[in-house]
């Protein structure tokens, strides 16, 4: 168990630098002034190179997890939650986006976040972020996972509200930690539940017990779970918040809202793996969900012109993605895609702080165009991320893009797949409708901004350069050969009963492959027409069916459907509980017995002559009514 | 266990009554120093006094002392503490009135330590808050404070009815001066709402009481006062529902419970921000502490009857509190509120925990979150009242982008924001996550809607943060008041205990946990066969028990 | 006999002195005379406790009561100048207050008389004035102390009271 | 009808004389003076009843001392409040005396 002892340190530390860094700068950050970086970005680099080393002991011991239970948390009755970590193959990729993004994203906001008025403040709340996140993935009970879950929930509302004195950032980070809440209300559920019934929250504990479950109970664990699910990893209907988390720093959208936090509710369900298989219902449900919510996000991506927020948009639309995956049954392929999207998908974004930063600010792409040659860096590597999340040969959002419809085909959801393929088509089309109104064409900024822009400084590059390279490369790597990659080896310990189909490239795994392909390379070209050869398409295309554009343009009204129905519904009966119940009938029947004895008592005032002779007169009768009554009742 | 045994000397008198030593003090010194002024003035009495300008520091120092060595005090109880036992512990016992055989005794099991712990932590703490507070008639206030923890803390301590309720009374009258005379400006209504809602309990509580100890003394058992021997007794069922309705209704008022929670906003808004701080940390606590030692261990068929009506009302009290919050536009109201929707939480734990058998995590809950709600609402009305300082204003409407001028102010507030909305890793969690699992394995339905007001609770607290620290009204309408000070130190160190309190209980809550365990179960014991013969159909038993009364 | 022995006929002469001078003190227009009818009542009085066997009682009565307190009651009249009362002698009240005084002389004479006193004494104690005075000093020491604390206290508050408001200082 | 039994009823008629002083008369002296009346026929009936009954050691002639002693203090304090009163509104006539009314 030596080597066990090393990764006891290990896991103590990859906790706890973060946590020490927050808290450091937190107290000493404002005094260092522009160099408030160094402490946690050094911090941050040191837990990323320790979350290598997990994975590297992971890769070691692929068959016995570590598991480790450092100290107990709450124990109350009979119930028992500990300090417990666990690091199995699942955990070690998922180290490996956190860790390697994670420190990436620093960098890169050294640059990015320089001169703002509360640059240490962002670096607090970023290493912050990092704690709460290592705590999610390597807790080994539920409990635990929602310590970070919730801990990364308030790091989002914290770096979403960053420029708190814009109304809008304010308002969109509240809007994230309440949608998702609502979330945790279903999560908190499912872990009674799972309590209740299995008597304890550890994973291993749970699963051992998985099969003793009666069906209903495990539907209702499944589904509650998959509630909190679906808030963090912005599924509809919870899906509201994630677009207007657009407002905090470009870093954040890039390392919190597509790399790593909103993958916890995909990680989650791939954690439970063992409950969910059991349940056909809660997997229909599952991937219902998710592939609703792919080709949702996807038809609203098409027509938003905010940059950040076409990424958004794809970013919920490949989350559903996931989820699709993981309920059709391919989870190796969901959490294929997770890893790999977590690199391109964080560069997209990081590249689109990039131009952002370029253009002084400016997040409209309508005002955008040519910025090819004026930040070329930045241009390619975006390319890169966006070739890979269109998922073409052979970059790796294709390796992944592919398992998933493959999976969903050779489970015989034939409509998931044909829906998989068209969200691929919408896919290819947005994207490249950012690219091309982004780098081609002639720039539509005016002059003032045209004369700013310039490339991003070396710091800033250098992470979108090395963040290219797994974009670009992972994919194939661990997902070669199809459907028997390396992925698949390492983590079958965790979905230890899923069979892999073996792969035919002549067969239908092969057409499959090249439809998609074709799908995809269809789109590219579709865009290319729209978007940059006949500009006056997308507008007459628009003003043939205003109301499905205007529906898309609006995000198919759901954020006017919240505002009415839960939000005005509730303050309203709230208002009336208060001023209507509270006040006038609890308080009313209060201050009404009151009133009641004012008013008998007013009544009895004009005994109260003040006369003297009066009261001796009332004395004297009284007395004398005593004694007769007494006499009377002794029967003197 | 006797205090000989344990610590050498009578500890929990020394600590219940060292603020009185305090107030005794401070008078003793005030009324020295008159003549001393008058000697060193030529003729201006009034004036030489007012310009002694050492005392207000001197009679400030002196009430800190005190209530820091009763703190101090109270920690070395805590280590000392035997938790494995449940057993009365540091007892004393002196009679008092041979006549009635009414006994000055005291003594604490772990639900009172850690109660006791909250009392003075709370009141070394509005000392320190209150320091620059009060601009009028200063040195009563400060008596005042002293005189009510002493009240308070004899209440948690006391091991015998009579003393208990002497307490209990004694208590209201310097929370009644707290907020009739040093309150905002409608506080004659609401001192008077306060002391009139509580009365109505005590006198229920009284009549009770009387009741009893008669019945007990008709059985040839003798006069006796004492808690324990008469929770031990079986009590016939006739007698075991008026009686716990009598004390239940004194102890629903002081939690409060849903529909008797209208005095706690208004003495809210009123009281003086220590008055606030202590009448939700310390005073609300008395009413779950009430029902722990009254209402479940005397008369447990009877409480096992009442679970569904209790539990209920405590699930309506979470989600109308939190609804209610939600629409206040005032900042201490809104805690108020939010308060009403804790305690819900608290009477939810407690009496789900005696519906089903082998529960006790429930009421263990229900002990931390009163703790809890101490540490965290006590935290925010102090902030509220150091803002109130600043802005002199607590309407919401009235505040914006304080985060600004006040950035450490404001870390602090959402400190305790996030803790009260119950954020895994801070103390109010893991309180409320307990006492949830307790009433979810009563009842799944009655679980989710309180779980529910989970949802409501961030809504209203982050709602509350973002109209105060953030910016929620566009780019025009913010000015930011510039000219504010950020938090002082001495502000500082009055939440500093709390920030680690709240970090402590929600990393490790074993600590306090530990102390629950053994009296838990001993209650749990005490009501043993009557959970077991807690029957379905609670609700149509409880209706023939009722009809069966008349 | 009990208590000394009983004259009818001083009883009767005493008894209705008192009764006449009583109605006197309530019937007189002139509070003069009301006054001088309360001395002579007071004077029957003593002259009852005489009859009872209890000297001590009736000289304290000539001396409190008939010398002092009525020239207290002397004195107030002669401070208010109002010797003549005009207008109405007794409130509308009266009308009630005759009924119920006739009440309660019935009620109290029923009780005197279904209640069977005398047969239970037996004998004279005639308490000196030796005796009763050792009692004083002994045994009813601290209702004696209290007394004396209560009259200073009415002293010092006829005093406050009576004095003018431009009296002070 | 023992002697004791007269001297009650002397006793008791005195007093319901007094107490019809009391009650209908305005002039506040004289309900003064009738409250003597009432508390010496109290007197009487103690001082009787001591004389012809055993076993009162003397007590009912003390508390008649004591009564006289206290009738005493509360003529003083009653007729300074009517001297005090009479300053203020130039009349002993009690009807004239509300201002407590309720």
């Amino acid at each position: 168990m030596e080597a066990a002892d090393s990764m006891k340190i290990a896991v103590i530390l990859i906790v706890l630098l973060p946590l020490v860094g927050f808290i450091t700068t937190l107290l000493f950050g404002k005094r260092m002034g522009g160099k408030a970086h160094i402490v946690p970005v050094a911090l941050v680099t040191v837990t990323a190179a320790l979350a290598v080393y997990a994975f590297g002991w992971v890769f070691q011991h692929q068959e016995e997890p570590f598991v480790w239970d450092a100290f107990s948390w709450i124990v109350a009755g009979r119930y028992h939650a500990s300090w417990g970590f666990q690091v199995d193959t699942l955990t070690g990729i998922m180290l490996l986006v956190v860790g390697i993004i994670g420190m990436l994203t620093h960098y890169y906001s050294i640059g990015y976040m320089r001169g703002d008025g509360g640059y240490y403040r962002f670096f607090a709340y970023l290493n912050l972020f990092m704690f709460a996140m290592y705590m999610l993935i390597l807790a080994d009970n539920f409990l635990l996972l929602f310590l970070g879950w919730e801990g990364v929930g308030l790091c989002s509302y914290l770096l979403i509200g960053f420029w708190f004195d814009r109304k809008s950032a304010s308002q969109a980070g509240k809007k994230a930690f309440l949608v998702n809440r609502v979330g945790d209300f279903g999560f908190t559920l499912g872990m009674f539940l799972v309590l209740v019934t299995t008597g304890t929250l550890q994973f291993a504990g749970v699963f051992d017990k998985a099969e003793t479950i009666g069906a209903g109970t495990l539907l209702w664990i499944c589904l509650l779970l998959f509630t909190g699910a679906v808030g963090k990893s912005a599924q509809f209907p919870l899906h509201v918040w994630l677009p207007d988390a657009m407002e905090g720093p470009t870093p954040v959208s890039a390392l919190i809202h597509a790399a790593t936090m909103v993958n916890a509710g995909v990680y989650m369900v791939a954690r439970a793996y063992p409950l969910f298989a059991q349940s056909e219902t809660a997997m229909l449900v599952v991937m219902v969900v998710g592939t609703f919510t792919a080709i949702f996000a996807a038809c609203i991506a098409i027509t938003q012109n905010d940059i950040k927020k076409v990424i958004a948009y794809s970013t919920i639309s490949s989350l559903g993605f996931m989820f699709m995956a993981l309920g059709a049954g391919a989870w190796v392929a969901g959490i294929f895609y997770l890893f790999v999207h977590g690199f391109f998908k964080g560069l997209l974004f990081l590249c689109s702080g990039s131009v952002i930063h370029a253009m002084g600010g400016e997040q409209d792409m309508r005002k955008m165009g040519g910025l090819r040659t004026r930040i070329p860096v930045t241009f390619w590597t975006m390319l890169i991320a966006a070739v890979a999340l269109v998922g073409i040969f052979p970059l790796s959002g294709f390796w992944a893009k592919d398992e998933i419809l493959g999976g969903a085909f050779a489970h015989g959801y034939y409509v998931v797949w044909l829906v998989g393929i068209v969200t691929a088509f919408l896919t290819a089309v947005f994207a490249f409708r950012m690219m091309f109104m982004t780098f081609w064409g002639e720039s539509r900024a005016d002059a003032e901004v045209q004369a700013h822009i310039h490339e991003s400084p070396k710091v800033m590059t250098v992470p979108l350069v090395l963040l290219a390279i797994p974009a670009a490369a992972v994919g194939a790597v661990v997902g070669w050969p199809p459907e028997a990659g390396w992925i698949h080896r390492f983590l079958d310990p965790v979905f230890f009963a899923v069979e892999h189909e073996e792969f035919e490239w002549l067969g239908t795994g092969g057409a499959l492959m090249a439809v998609s392909l074709a799908v995809a390379l269809l789109g590219v070209y579709l865009a290319y027409v729209l978007y940059l050869r006949r500009r006056e398409l997308p507008e007459r295309l628009a003003a043939r069916v205003p109301w499905a554009y205007e529906a898309s343009l609006r995000k198919m009204y759901m954020d006017d459907i919240y505002e009415v129905v839960p939000v005005r519904s509730t303050i309203a009966f709230s208002r009336f509980l208060w001023t209507g119940f509270d006040v006038h009938v609890i308080d009313g029947a209060v201050n009404g017995i009151a009133r009641l004895w004012g008013w008998f008592g007013d009544r009895l005032r004009p005994l109260q002559t003040g006369r003297v002779h009066n009261y001796a007169f009332g004395i004297l009768a009284g007395a004398l009514a005593l004694v007769v009554i007494v006499g009377w009742v002794w029967g003197i | 266990m006797s205090w000989q045994d344990q610590i050498g000397f009578p500890v929990l008198s020394v600590i219940t009554f060292l603020p009185l030593a305090g107030v005794v003090l401070i008078l003793v010194i005030d009324l020295l120093r008159r003549p001393a002024a008058r000697l060193g003035a030529d003729g201006a009495v009034e004036g030489a006094v007012r310009r002694q300008t050492w005392w207000p520091t001197t009679y400030k120092v002196i009430s800190l002392a005190t209530t820091l060595a009763a703190f101090a005090l109270t920690v070395w109880v805590l280590f000392v503490f035997d938790k494995s036992t449940s057993q009365l512990q540091f007892v004393e016992d002196v009679m008092w009135v041979r006549r009635f055989n009414i006994h000055y005794s005291l003594g604490i099991d772990g639900i009172a330590a850690l109660m006791l712990l909250l009392t003075t932590l709370l009141g070394f703490i509005v000392i320190i808050g209150s320091w620059h507070y009060i601009k009028d008639r200063e040195m009563g206030f400060f008596v005042s404070l002293l005189l009510l923890q002493t009240g308070m803390t004899g209440v948690f301590c006391a091991t015998d009815l009579v003393l208990f309720y002497v307490f209990w009374e004694a208590m209201l009258v310097p929370m009644y001066f707290i907020i009739g005379v040093w309150g905002g400006p409608r506080k004659i209504y609401a001192a008077i709402k306060f002391v009139l809602f509580t009365l109505v309990g005590s006198l229920l509580m009284l009549v009770a009481i009387v009741a009893v100890v008669w019945y007990v003394n008709g059985q040839g058992a003798g006069l006796t006062f004492d808690i324990r021997a008469l929770s031990d007794v079986v009590y016939p069922y006739h007698l075991q529902f008026w009686a716990f309705l009598a004390f239940f209704l004194a102890f629903a008022i002081k939690v409060p419970m849903f529909p008797l929670h209208t005095w706690l906003p208004d003495a809210h808004v009123e009281a003086p921000t220590a008055g606030s701080v202590i009448l939700a940390g310390v005073l609300l606590k008395m009413g779950a502490y009430g029902m722990l030692r009254f209402c479940l261990p005397f008369f447990p068929d009877a409480a096992v009857d009442f679970v569904p009506l209790v539990a209920g009302l405590s699930v309506v009290a979470i989600i109308y509190g939190a609804a209610v919050s939600l629409v206040q536009k005032d900042l201490k109201k809104l805690i108020a509120y939010s308060s009403v929707s804790h305690m819900g939480f608290v009477t939810a734990g407690i009496f789900a925990a005696i519906a089903v058998a082998d529960n006790a995590a429930g009421m263990e809950g229900a002990v931390l979150v009163m703790f809890n709600h101490g540490v965290l609402t006590g935290a925010l009305f102090l902030m509220v009242g150091y803002l109130y300082e600043r802005t002199h204003t607590r309407q919401i409407a009235e505040m914006s982008m304080l985060a600004t001028p006040l950035p450490v102010f404001a870390g602090f507030f959402l400190f305790f924001t996030l803790g009260s909305l119950g954020l895994p890793g801070l103390n109010g969690f893991v309180g409320e996550f307990l006492s949830l699992l307790g009433l979810f394995e009563y009842s799944h339905a009655l679980a989710a809607i309180g779980a529910l007001g989970i949802i409501l609770a961030a809504c209203y607290l982050l709602w509350m943060y973002q109209r105060t620290m953030f910016n929620d009204r566009g780019e025009a309408g913010v000015m930011p008041a510039v000219s504010l000070r950020d938090i002082s130190p001495r502000e500082i160190v009055s939440l500093l205990p709390l920030v680690v309190l709240a970090v402590w209980i929600g990393v490790y809550p074993n600590t306090f946990l530990d102390f629950l365990h053994t009296p838990v179960q001993y209650i749990l014991q005490q009501m043993g066969p009557s959970i077991e013969s807690a029957r379905d159909g609670a609700v149509a038993h409880l209706i023939e028990a009722t009809k069966g009364l008349f | 006999m009990p208590g000394g022995d009983f004259h009818p006929f001083f009883f009767v002469v005493i008894a209705a002195w008192i009764l006449v001078c009583g109605l006197g003190v309530v019937l007189f227009r002139n509070i003069i005379y009301s006054a001088v009818s309360m001395v002579f009542c007071f004077l029957g009085v003593a002259f009852a406790y005489a009859l009872l066997n209890a000297e001590l009682v009736a000289i304290v009565q000539i001396l409190i009561y008939v010398g002092a307190t009525s020239v207290v009651i002397l004195f107030a009249i002669m401070l208010t100048e109002v010797q003549q009362s005009y207008g109405q002698l007794f409130h509308r009240q009266a009308i009630f207050a005759a009924p119920l005084a006739v009440a309660a002389a019935v009620v109290m004479t029923v009780m005197v008389v279904s209640t069977e006193l005398a047969d239970v004494g037996d004998t004279s104690l005639n308490l000196s004035v030796h005796a009763l005075s050792s009692l004083l000093f002994n045994r009813y020491v601290f209702p004696f102390e209290l007394v004396s604390l209560v009259l200073l206290a009415a002293m010092i508050g006829a005093i406050v009271l009576a004095r003018r408001q431009g009296e002070k200082r | 009808m023992s002697p004791l039994d007269w001297w009650l009823l002397l006793a008791m008629l005195l007093f319901c004389i007094g107490a019809f002083g009391v009650l209908a008369r305005r002039n506040t002296i004289v309900v003064i003076m009738s409250l003597e009346l009432m508390l010496n026929a109290v007197n009487i009936a103690l001082v009787a009843i001591a004389q012809f009954r055993a076993g009162s050691q003397g007590a009912g002639v003390l508390f008649s001392l004591f009564v006289i002693t206290l009738a005493a203090a509360e003529v003083t304090v009653g007729l300074g409040i009517v001297i005090a009163n009479y300053r203020a509104k130039r009349t002993v006539e009690n009807d004239h005396f509300d201002e407590m009314k309720g």
